[in-house]
């Protein structure tokens, strides 16, 4: 006995493919974020209370990691934010020659980052099995570096798709302007990391 | 289904699987009580060149890679204070046993002799002081050292002071026999 | 591109034709690879639930054989090692494989029905979930018939679970099978709030959606916010024993206490997981068979809220005997006194509810009456071991396992079996019989109480938790032997209620709405089809059946011929957009089973981490590539 | 089924221990109170539903209305609910405070070490030739507080002597402490209660609570270097334990027997129990932990060495001069 249906509202009218909190998209993207941040935030949690068990903190003997690879990294994943930015725009003006080449220096920049990173690891100093504060260092650099890397697919694999005639379509360019809302998770949660790995166990000596 | 599935892979998980099974074999008892190291395999049979050694004990698979065994030969070594002489496998007074040289051979039934009768120039002898299943699991560990064990039968780290790499990132020595000049 | 033209359900086109135009729209491909491929929640849910039983099945004989050699004292029946891969096994199941995905199971199939929309949010996301939950249980039974399934007990603290003393690969399958069932969950507790915040349907404001709609939403935030510890904790164990890392290790600057703590800040939201769903069955079941809409509707929603928030504020109760500053104690003292408060409010607003309407005794409700004898004995024996000079005697011991079978099977899996009584009409058509219902409920209840609450004493008289025996003489003789007794009678009762489950396919017809219920899930036909409502509903109130009885408002325009939801803005559910929904698609299957290659090859070889990421984003990339190639409006990654 | 209560909670024969029983009663009225209510109007709620009165359910067309009493009763309820756990925070707060009096002024430490599956036991006292060093068995003297600082030689172990006091962890790496103070003679048993391996359930040590003066005599004899054996079985036994496997892993105060890794045997005849709780001490059960411990607690680090008849019988001889 289903219920006779009484017709109140008509939403054939309404728009599809919305940007932003009127994508479903939009909101699990959001979802893994807070996903990925509780992840990031445990594991600093992680870092501070094996932080809180020592005298001095990076036990001796220490060699402070280098800077200079660590820093680069921090500055060109800043400077990323620019055609992020820009992708950002002319995914929302449905621009899409715009969109492949900003998308193109997003990608320039992202093989940038991935080569400077490589030579973070090494600039560390210290071995994942030395002791806790190498483990947990290399944790976030290694943890960081695989949100950079799917990151960086997902860009990738975006690219060659609007290159082809599903480019046209809006449903695309929802899709990139939610990635470089992801592009600024990826470097949003570099900062702090950054300030754990190369300076606080600076300010402790 | 078309996929590209990576058959490779599937069989090192099927074959990892399968072979885990006797991997884990916890024997607190050991062999039958009574068994004694065969005394054939002593030094002498060890000879350069030509003529083969002695056929492997059927105890050596019970061993070899038993994860439970090596642990147990873990505990024994700092516990017997093996270290003392040598040291984490890096030797000191008595002869290093991470590198592939082996002066009395490098079969565990042939470390097990060395174990168990002792060798000169200061390696105590441990029969009657250690059973033999712990005389064993000793050499199952000591072989461990040079990475010759299987990686998924060998601890990481222990917990204590970290002093080597990782036994699950050591290299594989070649066993070959020291020359016996020294 | 010209709306004008597609297809779109209304006055104009209603009715069977409609249906059929749907039907084809929302079915899919026939076979192995279509059921491999299925985008359709009900299937899904109904999936999680059967397998989530299965596993409660296997953990429960496990229950049973670890009764058996408790029996009397001196028992040779298990070896030590069998009885500790035992309880290990029998927690990790319970917890793992069956508490979680059950709840979840059934969120995933009501919560599209009860919030009166056409599917999940990412249909394709939540098929992928079952595949890695499903393949994570095989896993941990299969390492487990091959001798080296876990058995460093259900929490795998360390450093017995370390690379020392935890020998061989016991404790990395305890690790690896935890980081299946985390991605699943937190898989599918993301397509759950989403769902829930954004495709209720138009009218539903937040304020006049379900409670069980509520108890998703709060549960999923919590899984979203816990369940990253343990999947953290895992992986930092994983690496101490495969790769020589220093976390957990005392002499390298590492802490043992750094896994407990991680693992309870999981541990303890984990149970409310468990539980919050299951107040939202007893809401339901409440309001239907008391004839009324439930008392004090926001009371019990603040109360989930706080609940759901305090939980994270106990997991130190776990660890009162560890030595830590007793100032901090006194702190999670209160805390875990104070969480009791708003479950309290609940339970005043169910009985209010029950006070004010006319009780109809049926078997759902029976569960729900069995909930508030045997789940308040739990909530108070749980204040009791609140407070640290209590539980410092109590922790570790038989009066723990009484308290959390307490608050677990009198607080999740009655209302969980009220909830499968009460919507499996719904589920096949059918109704279960009332005559087997009401025999296995009256045998679980008391054979509940003749297990579990010997228990209690057998705690106080000194045995302590997973001792494979017990000494004569010290009186724990009679407590165990009734345990055993009422162990095996709560098995017979829930092979009988299985019974019942499989008889009743050919039970009596049930129609749509054969509680006359108030919710929008029983609007639709039993069981619903693909696409659940030919037109969307349209919501004024909070009980919309009660307030509609002859006629259904609903909204109309989306497409038929292409999957079509409508999305609603968050707070007050106005129309927004309409949103392409997935099509059934088999990549979900690879990428879980590319998942799965890497988990169980990199628990033998680090390796495996670096070689199992190439097929799986292969399989990846083709899930979220479009297939139609010409410019039609077509779902991305869903 | 004797119950002679010397492993429960229930045995307030120390000053924590009864403050648990006490604040354990004040807790069950509480809440015995609160279940009662709760069921008393649950079942007043459904017997109500059966009168004839008009309900206000969907079928009188009043499903959303609610009588206004219950706004009040769920105020009340709610403030009987904060007034209750508030009063039990309140009594649980003192109980810790009375607990923590006693670690003012130990008259007696210990130091614990928890092995996998027993119990290494020193008496700590700052002339080292008074230090008595013995296992899976503690003797205490009764009246006098005690301070045992504890720690964790491999896993997480935790000592529990319910009859005592609530337990405390040992772990590795970190130090913890426990204090008791035994108010009755009496003998007891604790166990360990986390789970630490394959022999977690024998793991128990026999606490025994004395007099002053008995206490003292039991120090005395503590001290004492270990009997010298006297007939020539004892001697066999003697020249066997201390050149053979046994000396590997015990220590024998006084011979040359000097193995630190197996609990020390010095005065081994004296304790009331074998393998850490696993067997009561007679020539019987000594007999047969000696010749196959894995049988009896299978999995331990003491292996089955099979001795020889003649052995076995001189090595049990000579253990039970160990007085």
């Amino acid at each position: 006995m289903t219920l006779a249906p009484a017709f109140t509202e008509d939403v054939s009218k309404l728009e599809s493919d919305g940007f932003g909190t009127l994508s479903l998209t939009w909101w699990g993207v959001i979802g893994f974020m807070l996903i990925e941040a509780t992840g990031f935030a445990l594991l600093f949690g992680a870092y501070f209370f094996l932080m809180s068990h020592e005298q001095t903190w990076a036990p001796q003997p220490w060699h402070p990691p280098d800077l200079l690879a660590g820093t680069l990294f921090t500055i060109v994943i800043l400077l990323s934010e620019i055609p992020n930015t820009l992708a950002k725009k002319a995914a929302l003006r449905l621009d899409l020659k715009a969109e492949r080449r900003l998308m193109a220096w997003v990608l320039g920049f992202g093989v940038v980052l991935l080569v400077i990173r490589g030579f973070e690891f090494n600039s560390l100093n210290i071995f994942w099995y030395d002791n806790a504060y190498g483990s947990v260092l290399w944790a976030i650099l290694l943890m960081h570096t695989t949100h950079l890397a799917t990151d960086f697919g997902d860009t990738l694999v975006l690219w060659l798709l609007i290159k082809t005639p599903h480019g046209e379509q809006k449903r695309r360019f929802v899709d990139a302007d939610e990635n470089a809302l992801y592009w600024r998770f990826v470097w949003g949660s570099w900062l702090p990391c950054y300030l754990l790995i190369y300076w606080l166990p600076r300010l402790f000596q | 289904m078309s996929s590209r599935f990576p058959n490779k892979l599937a069989a090192v998980a099927l074959l990892a699987l399968l072979c885990g099974c006797h991997r884990d074999q916890q024997q607190p008892r050991g062999q039958p009580l009574g068994e004694t190291v065969p005394a054939a395999a002593s030094p002498d049979t060890i000879f350069p060149g030509g003529a083969t050694p002695a056929p492997l004990d059927p105890r050596a698979a019970d061993y070899e890679h038993n994860a439970y065994a090596i642990a147990q030969g873990q505990q024994l070594f700092t516990w017997m204070n093996c270290v003392g002489c040598h040291a984490h496998g890096g030797g000191g007074m008595g002869p290093a046993l991470m590198d592939g040289k082996w002066r009395y051979g490098g079969r565990i039934d042939q470390i097990a002799s060395s174990i168990a009768d002792g060798r000169p120039n200061g390696m105590p002898a441990w029969r009657g002081k250690l059973t033999n299943q712990q005389i064993w699991q000793l050499a199952a560990y000591v072989r461990s050292l040079s990475g010759q064990v299987r990686k998924d039968a060998v601890g990481a780290r222990a917990d204590t002071m970290s002093n080597t790499p990782p036994q699950t990132e050591t290299i594989r020595k070649p066993v070959e026999p020291a020359d016996s000049a020294q | 591109m010209s709306s004008t033209k597609a297809l779109r359900d209304g006055p104009k086109l209603t009715g069977p034709k409609l249906q059929s135009a749907l039907d084809a729209t929302w079915s899919r491909p026939r076979g192995l690879i279509g059921w491999l491929s299925s985008v359709d929640h009900k299937e899904i849910g109904a999936r999680y639930i059967v397998t989530a039983l299965i596993f409660l099945a296997l953990a429960g004989a496990m229950a049973l054989h670890m009764r058996l050699q408790l029996m009397f004292p001196g028992n040779r029946l298990m070896t030590p090692e069998l009885y500790d891969t035992s309880f290990t096994m029998h927690g990790t199941t319970m917890m793992f494989l069956f508490a979680v995905p059950v709840m979840q199971g059934v969120q995933i199939y009501l919560t599209p029905l009860m919030v009166g929309t056409r599917n999940m949010a990412f249909p394709r996301l939540t098929a992928f979930s079952y595949f890695v939950y499903l393949s994570g249980g095989l896993f941990l039974w299969t390492c487990h018939f091959l001798g080296f399934g876990p058995d460093n007990g259900w929490f795998n603290y360390v450093p017995l679970s370390g690379p020392q003393y935890g020998i061989g690969k016991h404790s990395d399958v305890w690790a690896q099978t935890v980081s299946f069932t985390e991605v699943a969950a937190l898989a599918v507790a993301v397509t759950l709030t989403t769902t829930v915040l954004k495709q209720r349907a138009p009218g539903m404001t937040l304020a006049r959606m379900p409670l069980f709609a509520w108890a998703t939403l709060v549960t999923s935030l919590m899984v979203i916010f816990s369940m990253p510890a343990v999947e953290l904790d895992s992986i930092l164990l994983l690496s101490d024993r495969l790769v020589g890392t220093q976390f957990f290790n005392p002499a390298e600057h590492g802490d043992p206490l750094l896994w407990q703590h991680m693992f309870w800040f999981f541990g303890h939201p984990e149970v409310y997981i468990i539980f919050l769903p299951a107040t939202g069955f007893i809401s339901e079941i409440v309001a239907t068979f008391s004839r009324r809409s439930l008392f004090g509707y926001p009371i019990v929603v603040l109360a989930l809220v706080s609940t759901g928030i305090l939980a994270f504020g106990l997991w130190v109760h776990h660890m009162f005997a560890t030595g830590l500053p007793r100032v901090g104690y006194s702190f999670y003292t209160a805390a875990s006194i104070a969480v009791s408060i708003p479950t309290g409010l609940q339970i005043f607003c169910w009985i209010a509810t029950i006070w004010q309407g006319r009780p109809r005794f049926e078997v759902p409700f029976l569960y729900i009456i069995a909930f508030f004898f045997t789940f308040v004995i739990g909530g108070l024996s749980g204040v009791i071991i609140a407070a640290v000079p209590l539980d410092l005697q109590l922790h570790d011991t038989y009066f723990i396992v009484a308290h959390l079978h307490y608050v677990l099977i009198g607080g999740s899996v009655f209302p969980l079996l009220g909830a499968i009584t009460y919507w499996y009409p719904k589920l096949t058509g059918r109704m279960m019989s009332p005559v087997l219902g009401k025999i296995s409920f009256w045998m679980i209840f008391l054979g509940f109480q003749l297990a579990f609450f010997p228990m209690h004493i057998s705690g106080m008289l000194g045995m302590p938790r997973r001792v494979y025996t017990y000494p004569a003489g010290m009186g724990l003789e009679l407590p165990n032997m009734l345990s055993t007794i009422g162990a095996f009678v709560v098995g017979m009762s829930v092979l009988l209620f299985v019974l019942n489950l499989i008889i009743s396919f050919g039970g009596k017809e049930a129609g749509d709405n054969p509680w006359d219920a108030s919710s929008l899930e029983w609007a639709t036909s039993s069981p619903p089809p693909g696409y659940n409502f030919a037109h969307i509903p349209a919501v004024e109130s909070r009980t919309p059946l009660w307030d509609n009885r002859d006629t259904l408002p609903v909204v109309y325009g989306l497409k038929a011929e292409e999957r079509e939801l409508l999305m609603t803005s968050l707070i007050s559910a106005a129309s927004e957009t309409r949103e392409p929904s997935a099509m059934p698609s088999i990549w979900p299957f690879v990428s879980a089973a590319a998942l799965a290659v890497l988990f169980v090859c990199s628990v033998f070889s680090p390796w495996a981490v670096a070689f199992g990421v190439v097929p799986l984003a292969v399989a990846l990339i083709a899930w979220f590539w479009p297939k139609k190639p010409e410019p039609s409006e077509e779902a991305a990654i869903a | 089924m004797s119950f002679s209560g010397f492993q429960t909670m229930l045995g307030a024969d120390a000053l924590e221990s009864s403050n648990f029983l006490t604040l354990f009663a004040v807790f069950m009225a509480v809440c015995v109170v609160m279940y009662l209510l709760v069921i008393a109007a649950l079942l007043i709620g459904m017997w109500r539903g059966r009168s004839s009165r008009e309900q206000l359910t969907v079928e009188s067309g009043r499903h959303h209305e609610t009588e206004p009493a219950f706004r009040t009763a769920l105020i009340g309820w709610t403030a009987l609910i904060l007034v209750g756990l508030t009063a039990l925070t309140i009594a649980s707060f003192f109980t810790d405070r009375s607990n923590a009096s006693v670690a003012q002024n130990p008259g007696l430490t210990l130091k614990i070490t928890a092995n996998q599956w027993w119990w290494d036991v020193e008496y700590t006292s700052p002339d080292s030739s008074k230090m008595i060093r013995t296992a899976n068995e503690i003797h205490l003297p009764v009246g006098v507080p005690v301070e045992a600082t504890l720690q964790a030689s491999d896993v997480i172990h935790s000592l529990w002597i319910p009859n005592l006091a609530g337990k405390q962890d040992l772990i590795p790496g970190r130090t913890t402490d426990i204090q008791l103070l035994p108010r009755k003679i009496g003998t007891y048993r604790g166990q360990c209660a986390e789970f630490c391996g394959i022999q977690h359930t024998h793991m128990a040590l026999d606490v025994t609570v004395e007099s002053k003066a008995d206490f003292e005599k039991w120090v005395a004899a503590q001290q004492r270097v270990a009997f010298a054996p006297t007939t020539p079985l004892q001697l066999a036994g003697y020249r066997y334990v201390t050149t053979r496997e046994c000396s590997a892993c015990h220590n024998i105060t006084g011979t040359p027997a000097g193995g630190t890794i197996g609990p020390d045997l010095t005065h081994f005849a004296s304790r009331r129990s074998i393998g850490a709780g696993t067997l009561p001490m007679n020539t019987g059960n000594l007999y047969g932990w000696v010749a196959d411990p894995q049988s009896q607690k299978p999995g331990n680090h003491m292996p089955t060495i099979g001795l020889e008849p003649a052995d076995l019988h001189a090595v049990v001889a000579y253990l039970e001069t160990l007085k």
